[in-house]
């Protein structure tokens, strides 16, 4: 089944080229990210997923190319904006607020919808959606677990209600059982619309929830991988050989 | 008195910060002329090594020898007085100094860094002449003759690592430690400053202890891999050995 | 303009000139070279005023056996009619005060370098703002150095050439003289390997540490010699008013020193001295003028303030670089090349 | 002998500092500046009042409380948007920032004289060095003992102030806002917290309250356009004991500062003849000894301070 038939471009890279001040990180990358898929991105330490991720935040700076929103470019918006086009995005690191309440954060990431008098019931939803940090609603976010924070991490991004979702690495750290706890729940995010687009270390977990695949090595998309190919292609290989043979 | 082929040991050394173990009893020894990789994931404790070794931590436990010479607990100064050069990550260079005057800091001992020296020039100006040529035939040598007037700002990632890799040749330098050289620059650029480092290794003799993540790059270069994993060796090799050792595959793709 | 004294106005904005561009000058050293915040500036020069002013007249009184404290009336009428018997009393005194100055100054500084090491930029100038108005209460509570009303009458060194005139005028010369040597002393400093060092020290300390360099001693030597530096300006600046109160020694005047060091242009010691010459020359010709303006709205000496405080901000605003931009270090084997690399171009 | 008096003088005058040092310390966790114009608050706060007061007559002490909130407030965000944002947006070093600041300080002092020449030669007061008395003010009686009206008034507004304060920080979306953006500014902006606007709201709070503390500080007190110089380091003491992170041991730092120049002065004159104008001398030496023994989060250099102590160790240069 080919998505695009069905599905129209929610987020696209077009051949983009982007770092950190003068350090190039990402050489000519072009994704796609079709409607109410989830895309993962796998690639070995280093390759430049999390920069990947940055720079459709403005993060990381946009050397070179496009990263197009419904149509819009993002490059020079401020990334409030961004959020309230409505992509939501829960880092690695850094991804909480470690002295506000757990309650607080997700406040804090539904700050763009105002005084939307949904705010509370639509926690009492994500509270349902991650049962493990509604017990510690009231509790300093530098109190709970690493796997607590990177529930809180989604659930923060999740409360501004966007249509797309960027996760990076969600189950790092994570005791094997948590992380395919967490990764359920990426799966059922997708069942309420949401489009994930999911960066990943952990191949073997993140290849049960995809439905497409972009491997990234030292900065390149060496191959995407469809649904059906999933099975057949040995992902390692490419991982430790990859850019030779792109060269 | 350690082995006379080894330049760099490190024994059993621990670095724990609070209840946090970043090295767990990690050693490691880099041959004379040796090129040795150390991988990890992040977050292993790759650059809590580089710290020790260079003296920026005091080990929890563990002695690292270089050169016969046991080095722990010296200030990062001396370590590097000892021919230890240590470059970073995110390069370090000197931002508002040409290409050539970051080169010229690097001598040690230099008579025309002594204040009292320093206003009489006519005590300093012959080694000083000295060393400006060393530092022009150095930079022309590895091909950056057009940039010796530049500043910082003005070059390219690539030239920024090289030099900071090169300004240690200028002195006594007799190892190297290199915190991921070939991140952020593009794949051929990286296949070439990893061929410099190969011809400063048969050219100058020098050793090498290299962090690095783009494994295709390193494994082509290296004679030896170390991987940390959560602050403990998880395996050692040759790049085939290492490469093929499934411990190695689940640390970095995950279990 | 009527009773405008044009030689007056210019032998004191020399002087001025003079003790300001050396306090720039060793600032310049400090923040602009090595990247020291020193917002404690007026410390040392405070330090050199009070050693002369102590110094001098405390000597004298022994000398002639006067059992008076300099800031008691006896004492002070005692210093009036002492202080021009002997002109090599009086010229070594200045030098006795030269050299302590500098010297005390200097170990005060040394000593600073302590904190200076334990915290970053910021709290550096802080802790170095504290310690300034440290001493100056210090100074206003210390009866033995003349309290609140501080002391005067100290002995000027030429003080036997009767005619105001040529005293000032010399004097000015001497204060130029010490100027000129600094100048010197400190662009042979910065141009030399070790100007090459504190740069490397300013932009990366860590790098520098990494390539070797012992940077607590550097920043020590630096700290040593331009508080030393500001000592000898507050000497001469003690003898040149020859009256000295804490009141002289407010946080403010560091700030005008920084005005100076950022309007000219930070590493640069030209630079420094263009900014004290514009700013010592607003504040000499207001001094001048105030009195034949009779009443005016607004106190002239607040304009000059206000000026001078949006003056920095906005140069660091729009023209970071001040008036007289950075040079890169120059030794002589370095220019030759320089110059080589030049006709090489005009060659091809 | 220490009597209830001093004790009373302690708590009058560790809430002004309260109230003058906790924006300083919320300023500078969300926006690691080093604030000097933070003087400026003080004075111009303080003018406000005695302005209004002399020439327009205004007798009621919360009037004026509002209009010097509303004076602090406006020079706070002017300076934000006209000097801090645009030399954070370039990624001006930190302490640049501090020495625009400190230019914006000497600025507005000399620019509240030259106002206050003009002023004082229409209307013939000296408005350089003055006292007044509000006729308004509100007084106590606790157990018998009549607390004074400055102090009452002290005690209403500081109350108000700082529960208003904890109400703006803890209830409203934009002060929690304030609080993420101290605790992660990336992550703030990505979870779409509009950092500019927020910056510029904490601005305004930071400036009101400080004026509020300058005007608390001149219902008993003489008002020179100085005041603001004899508190800052005292403030700058007092932010720096609260680690410039925490708002409660800021406070604490105030109370402490503020016996130390009471009672410990005090004590210190009776038994070792120590003058009591040193007084600025004890909160200065605070300072300096508290930043040198116990630096503040984020008071350290570059350099690993192996050099000074053997174990403390170096931040780390990785990322």
């Amino acid at each position: 089944m080919n998505p695009e038939k069905h599905n129209e471009v929610i987020l696209e890279l077009r051949s983009v080229k982007s770092g950190y001040g003068k350090m190039e990180v990402l050489h000519e990358i072009s994704i796609k990210v079709f409607k109410k898929e989830i895309v993962v991105i796998v690639g070995p330490n280093g390759a430049g997923k999390t920069t990947l991720l940055n720079t459709i935040f403005g993060i990381a700076t946009l050397h070179d190319g496009e990263v197009i929103f419904k149509d819009k470019e993002l490059n020079k918006l401020k990334p409030y904006r961004i959020v309230s086009l409505g992509i939501g995005y829960a880092p690695q690191l850094g991804n909480i607020f470690p002295n506000l309440t757990v309650d607080d954060n997700l406040t804090m990431g539904a700050y763009i919808r105002g005084r939307d008098p949904e705010i509370e019931s639509d926690k009492e939803e994500i509270y349902r959606l991650f049962p493990e940090i509604a017990r510690r609603r009231n509790q300093k976010g530098k109190t709970l677990s690493g796997g607590e924070r990177q529930m809180l991490a989604v659930a923060r991004a999740l409360m501004a209600k966007p249509k797309l979702l960027l996760l990076d690495e969600p189950t790092a750290g994570l005791a094997p059982k948590a992380a395919q706890a967490l990764l359920n729940k990426v799966t059922e995010i997708r069942e309420r619309g949401v489009t994930i687009l999911l960066v990943e270390q952990n191949v073997r977990k993140a290849l049960g929830v995809a439905d497409r695949v972009y491997v990234l090595v030292s900065g390149r998309i060496i191959k995407e991988i469809s649904k059906e190919e999933l099975g057949v292609v040995n992902i390692e290989d490419l991982f430790f050989k990859g850019s030779n043979n792109q060269k | 008195m350690i082995g006379t082929n080894i330049t760099l040991e490190v024994k059993e050394v621990a670095k724990y910060f609070g209840g946090v173990r970043a090295l767990d009893g990690v050693s490691i020894k880099v041959p004379n002329k040796g090129i040795v990789g150390l991988i990890g994931p992040n977050g292993s404790g790759k650059t809590t090594l580089f710290n020790v070794i260079t003296g920026f931590y005091l080990p929890t436990k563990g002695e690292v020898w270089f050169k016969g010479e046991r080095i722990d607990g010296l200030n990062p100064n001396e370590v590097f007085l000892k021919g230890l050069v240590r470059t970073f990550q995110i390069p370090r260079l000197f931002k508002s100094l040409t290409v050539l005057e970051n080169v010229l800091v690097t001598p040690p001992r230099q008579i025309g860094e002594k204040v009292l020296y320093s206003p009489i020039t006519s005590k300093w100006v012959n080694q000083e002449e000295s060393l400006v040529e060393k530092a022009v035939n150095l930079l022309h040598r590895f091909g950056l003759g057009n940039f010796i007037h530049s500043r910082i700002s003005e070059l390219s990632a690539a030239h920024i690592k090289m030099i900071e890799t090169l300004r240690g040749l200028i002195t006594n330098a007799y190892m190297y430690l290199l915190d991921e050289p070939a991140a952020g620059v593009a794949y051929n650029t990286a296949r070439e400053l990893f061929t410099m480092v190969k011809r400063l290794r048969d050219e100058e003799g020098l050793a090498f202890l290299i962090i690095e993540h783009r494994l295709e790059v390193l494994m082509d270069f290296v004679d030896y891999v170390y991987v940390l994993h959560n602050g403990k060796l998880l395996a050692e090799g040759t790049p085939r050995e290492v490469m093929n050792n499934p411990k190695v595959i689940q640390a970095y793709l995950g279990g | 303009m009527i009773g405008f004294n044009v030689l007056g106005f210019l032998i004191s904005w020399a002087t001025f000139l003079g003790i300001y561009s050396i306090l720039s000058i060793s600032l310049n050293l400090e923040v602009g070279f090595t990247g020291i915040v020193n917002f404690g500036k007026v410390a040392f020069y405070a330090i050199g005023a009070y050693i002369a002013a102590t110094v001098s007249t405390y000597t004298i009184l022994m000398l002639y056996n006067i059992r008076a404290a300099p800031y008691t009336t006896e004492g002070i009428i005692a210093l009036g009619k002492y202080e021009y018997l002997n002109p090599f009393l009086d010229a070594g005194l200045f030098l006795l005060a030269i050299v302590l100055g500098f010297a005390i100054s200097g170990i005060v500084g040394y000593l600073l370098t302590y904190p200076v090491l334990r915290v970053g930029p910021e709290f550096v100038g802080m802790t170095l703002l504290a310690f300034g108005e440290l001493l100056r209460i210090f100074f206003q509570n210390y009866q033995p150095a003349g309290g609140s009303k501080g002391l005067m009458s100290i002995p000027h060194p030429l003080g036997w050439l009767r005619t105001p005139l040529i005293k000032d005028g010399l004097y000015t010369l001497i204060v130029l003289g010490f100027l000129v040597l600094i100048y010197l002393y400190s662009q042979k400093l910065v141009n030399s390997p070790f100007g090459r060092l504190l740069k490397a020290v300013r932009d990366d300390e860590v790098a520098a540490l990494c390539l070797g360099k012992h940077v607590p001693r550097v920043k020590a030597t630096i700290l040593f010699i331009s508080s030393g530096f500001a000592g000898i300006a507050g000497v001469l600046m003690a003898f040149y008013l020859s009256a000295i109160n804490p009141n002289m020694f407010m946080a403010v005047v560091t700030f005008n020193i920084w005005g100076m060091v950022i309007l000219g242009g930070m590493a640069n010691n030209l630079g420094a001295i263009v900014g004290a010459a514009i700013l010592t020359f607003i504040d000499r010709a207001l001094t001048f003028v105030t009195p034949n303006l009779g009443i005016t709205i607004i106190t002239p000496d607040y304009i000059r303030w206000m000026s001078i405080g949006l003056l920095i901000t906005l140069v660091l605003l729009f023209w970071p670089r001040g008036m007289v931009p950075e040079k890169p270090v120059e030794t002589p084997p370095l220019k030759l090349i320089k110059k080589r690399g030049d006709r090489n171009e005009h060659n091809a | 002998m220490i009597g209830g008096a001093d004790i009373i003088n302690t708590i009058y005058i560790g809430l002004v500092y309260t109230v003058m040092a906790i924006p300083l310390t919320l300023s500078y966790k969300a926006t690691g500046i080093i604030n000097f114009p933070h003087i400026n608050f003080i004075t111009y706060g303080a003018y406000t009042a005695i302005l209004l007061h002399d020439i327009l007559g205004v007798n009621n002490v919360f009037i004026a409380a509002l209009a010097a909130f509303l004076v602090g407030g406006v020079i706070s965000v002017i300076n934000n948007l006209s000097v801090f944002q645009p030399m954070l947006r370039r990624k001006t070093n930190l302490w640049i920032i501090m020495i625009a600041s400190m230019g914006l300080w000497i600025f507005y002092k000399y620019l509240l004289y030259s106002v206050l020449d003009v002023l004082s030669k229409i209307y013939r007061i000296n408005f350089i060095s003055r006292l007044i008395r509000f006729s308004t003010l509100p007084t106590f009686q606790v157990g018998g003992l009549e607390l004074s009206s400055a102090f009452s008034t002290t005690l209403i507004m500081s109350a108000i102030l700082l529960f208003g304060l904890y109400l703006f920080l803890e209830r409203t979306t934009a002060g929690k806002a304030i609080g993420a953006i101290s605790d992660n500014p990336v992550l703030a902006e990505i979870s779409g917290i509009p950092k500019d606007k927020v910056i510029n709201i904490m601005w305004f709070v930071v400036g009101g309250m400080t004026a509020v503390g300058g005007l608390m500080w001149v219902i008993f007190s003489i008002a020179t356009p100085e005041i603001g110089d004899w508190l800052i380091l005292v403030i700058f003491a007092i932010a720096v004991i609260g680690g410039l992170h925490s708002l409660t041991l800021t406070a604490l730092g105030a109370f402490i500062i503020a016996a130390a120049e009471n009672i410990g002065l005090l004590y210190l004159n009776q038994a070792f003849g120590v003058p009591t104008s040193y007084k600025p001398f004890i909160s200065f030496l605070t300072l300096l000894i508290v930043i040198i023994v116990w630096p503040p989060k984020g008071a350290g250099g570059g350099l690993p301070y192996r050099f000074l102590t053997k174990r403390k160790s170096f931040r780390g240069e990785n990322k």
